[in-house]
């Protein structure tokens, strides 16, 4: 068994005691870990994001109103919840691009974009997205913001929730909001990738 | 915390692994992994702070290596143990069980519909940390600003890149708990919540910074001081 | 570099494992690593300050984890490849050789008395790093003193712990290569260095320093600037 | 194989190929490795420092010149050179106690104290002898120090090499440089260790 494999099946017996525990406790139910995967595998993820961002390229008085308070315009929409209490959007501007970070952990705005990508927990782009963020663009995400546009990057310090609201491309004229929702991506929504080209 | 976690601009750690699309989990253990916060939030063993506080008192290399979820076992566990709603020797004995015989199953139990309803509420409602307070906040937008150069032992949220730097106050967020002393067992003790902007140059010096960028970065209200117009700090 | 060897002032690392006696070596490969610093120099592999900075490019879990002398073996290699000394792939080979055959000999040679004379010369004639200087030098014994608050991204000797902070320089202590320089490949460039002492307040903060204590810290000439009465910054 | 044992048989090879290509290139020999072996266990040592120590015990004039000049001092003893280039004393008083520390790497005098023991290379030293060092000491090496003495911590961060001259014991007078230089320990010249007690 190489170290990997023998490390996920000693933590896999670690969690199967503690949840073993908690059972006996009468806390937790496997019912519990199948409605959780559920939400997270379905129902709470990107696509929650990208309805919003539509629904703001779509309609400027709910632009305004997502801009103002993210939080009751996503509530709006029937979204919001954990990790999504207190939500801020960040519109992207030929001036300015966004994008989000949690240095110190892996904050995340859940309620619209779901659990986050492992590359987003992991060191290297905790590290160096607040010290050389244009390079981790380029070099780490193919996406080459020019240097006239300010980069402003979001470390997610505090139970704020950042996230971003991409621009929409041009050749969307009279698309409908389900249409666009597709073109929204998780990574254009965290600021590290545009969203999909119209096709 | 001083601590490996703290990463915001520590160098070395190569390329990112950035995947287009993957699952949320990688194993079935990660889903309860994350599925257990709920009945230890719900029992009493930690708060979101102290959660976080856990996380970071890992092994430094553990934390470096171990897979993310991993990490909230860590936690999860260390509150379990030190507060006395884990017995150590059964959790191990457990484990080893488990190790040994991956298939045998779980104890029986009943389902429990009123649990799994506590996971839609909190999941679907939230669990906010906004608090009221009667403090006043001391800031507000366009203030210049710098942080404190300090370095606390126990869990802060002041990362140690943004220390002793000077900044504008973006925005006021409201008042929330207050980490410093949440994170720590002191309480919720809310304090307000401000959006400060730190231009790269600052942070990291004119030769090194990334040109035309930025750093916004949440502090609670006494992490900051007011800067006058000279550049000295008033207290 | 803002590495993770950067370590001075990072919680997290647990006791200090403290063996009153031990020996020079533990293993006998230590003994050839050691020893092998002296021909890599003497070849021009590359200088101290090079060699240091090779061991801070480590992948941080290894530079965290790998037996002390093996951070040699990295940076000697590293500096041997990237200067076409060493052929990656023939390294690569004969270490699988030596891995499947650990008794196989190394290659016969000469014992070749001259480069043993050139270890006792080295050892005990030492190879110091002062250097003459044109340059004046700006601080003296007593001034009080700041020093810069920047992230270098290459070798530098300012650790992140002492960077914006104040002190006293306490002594001259010459001129010297300056790492800064030197560890970057772009010569010797020789600079001024002075002890600054600073107070455990001034580092840590008021609540989180030991008492009646002090940490003092060589400084290059470029790492510092004076301070003015007014606590103001004079460059 | 333990992992411990699979990496040091690892790291064995790769030292024995390196090795193998610098004798191949007439570079390296074994016996520099031999010798250098053989200087490292038996001729540079803590036993050269102690040497100095106890001549400043006894010789008030030595003692003068090894604080204003520690590098020529040792000359006279015929001790310095490598990563001794360039020494400075310092003197433990009742008012200032000194320690050594390299938080960037692991820079030591070795040309009075030898190759440096593992716990002062190891991150929990270099992490936190600059950070808490009455606790450090106290916890770490059962070496309390009184708080009205000031703890003066130096971290090597030049090419200077700093090392401390502990205070000489008492019950020690009349006794030869040679009696006096047994008590001296290294770690009483790191600073994080007392000098033996004369018996």
């Amino acid at each position: 068994m190489s170290d990997v494999a023998k490390d996920q099946a000693a933590i896999a017996a670690r969690v199967k005691a503690l949840e073993s525990i908690l059972i006996e406790q009468g806390l937790m139910t496997t019912a519990m870990v199948d409605r959780t995967a559920e939400i997270d595998e379905n129902e709470v993820g990107p696509q929650l994001g990208a309805k919003v961002v539509a629904r703001a390229w779509v309609d400027p008085e709910f632009r305004r109103r997502l801009l103002e308070n993210a939080t009751e315009a996503c509530r709006e929409l029937g979204i919001g919840g954990l990790q999504g209490e207190n939500m801020a959007v960040l519109e992207d501007t030929d001036e300015v691009h966004h994008a989000i970070v949690c240095t110190l952990c892996s904050c995340y705005p859940w309620a619209v974009l779901g659990l986050p990508p492992n590359w987003y927990k992991e060191p290297a782009y905790r590290a160096r997205m607040v010290r050389e963020p244009r390079r981790v663009l380029a070099d780490e995400f193919g996406y080459a913001v020019p240097e006239r546009t300010e980069i402003r990057v979001w470390d997610s310090s505090s139970e704020m929730r950042y996230w971003v609201l991409p621009r929409r491309p041009a050749g969307t004229e009279g698309w409908s909001e389900e249409q666009l929702a597709a073109l929204v991506t998780r990574d254009s929504m965290i600021g590290v990738g545009s969203v999909r080209a119209p096709s | 915390m001083n601590g490996v976690l703290d990463l915001g601009g520590t160098d070395g750690f190569g390329p990112v692994d950035h995947v287009a699309e993957e699952p949320p989990f990688r194993a079935e253990w990660e889903k309860s992994a994350v599925a257990m916060f709920f009945p230890v939030f719900r029992a009493g063993w930690l708060g979101i702070d102290e959660f976080r506080h856990g996380v970071e008192r890992m092994d430094p290399v553990d934390y470096l290596t171990s897979p993310y979820y991993n990490h909230w076992v860590h936690t999860m566990e260390h509150y379990g143990r030190a507060r006395g709603f884990l017995d150590p020797a059964e959790l191990d004995r457990r484990t080893q069980h488990y190790l040994e015989h991956p298939d045998a199953p779980l104890p029986a139990h009943e389902p429990r519909q009123e649990l799994v309803d506590f996971v839609d509420a909190v999941v679907f409602e939230g669990a906010g940390a906004t608090r009221p307070t009667d403090k006043q906040p001391r800031f507000s937008a366009g203030d210049a600003v710098r942080t404190k150069s300090v370095a606390p032992f126990g869990h802060t949220r002041l990362a140690r890149y943004v220390r002793g730097k000077t900044g504008e106050v973006l925005a006021h967020r409201g008042s929330f708990v207050y980490p410093d002393a949440a994170g720590n067992g002191l309480g919720e003790n809310p304090e307000h919540v401000y959006t400060v902007k730190f231009d790269a140059r600052e942070l990291w010096g004119d030769d090194y910074a990334d040109r035309n960028s930025s750093v916004c970065f949440d502090v609670w209200d006494p992490y900051i001081e007011h800067v006058g117009e000279a550049g000295g700090t008033t207290a």
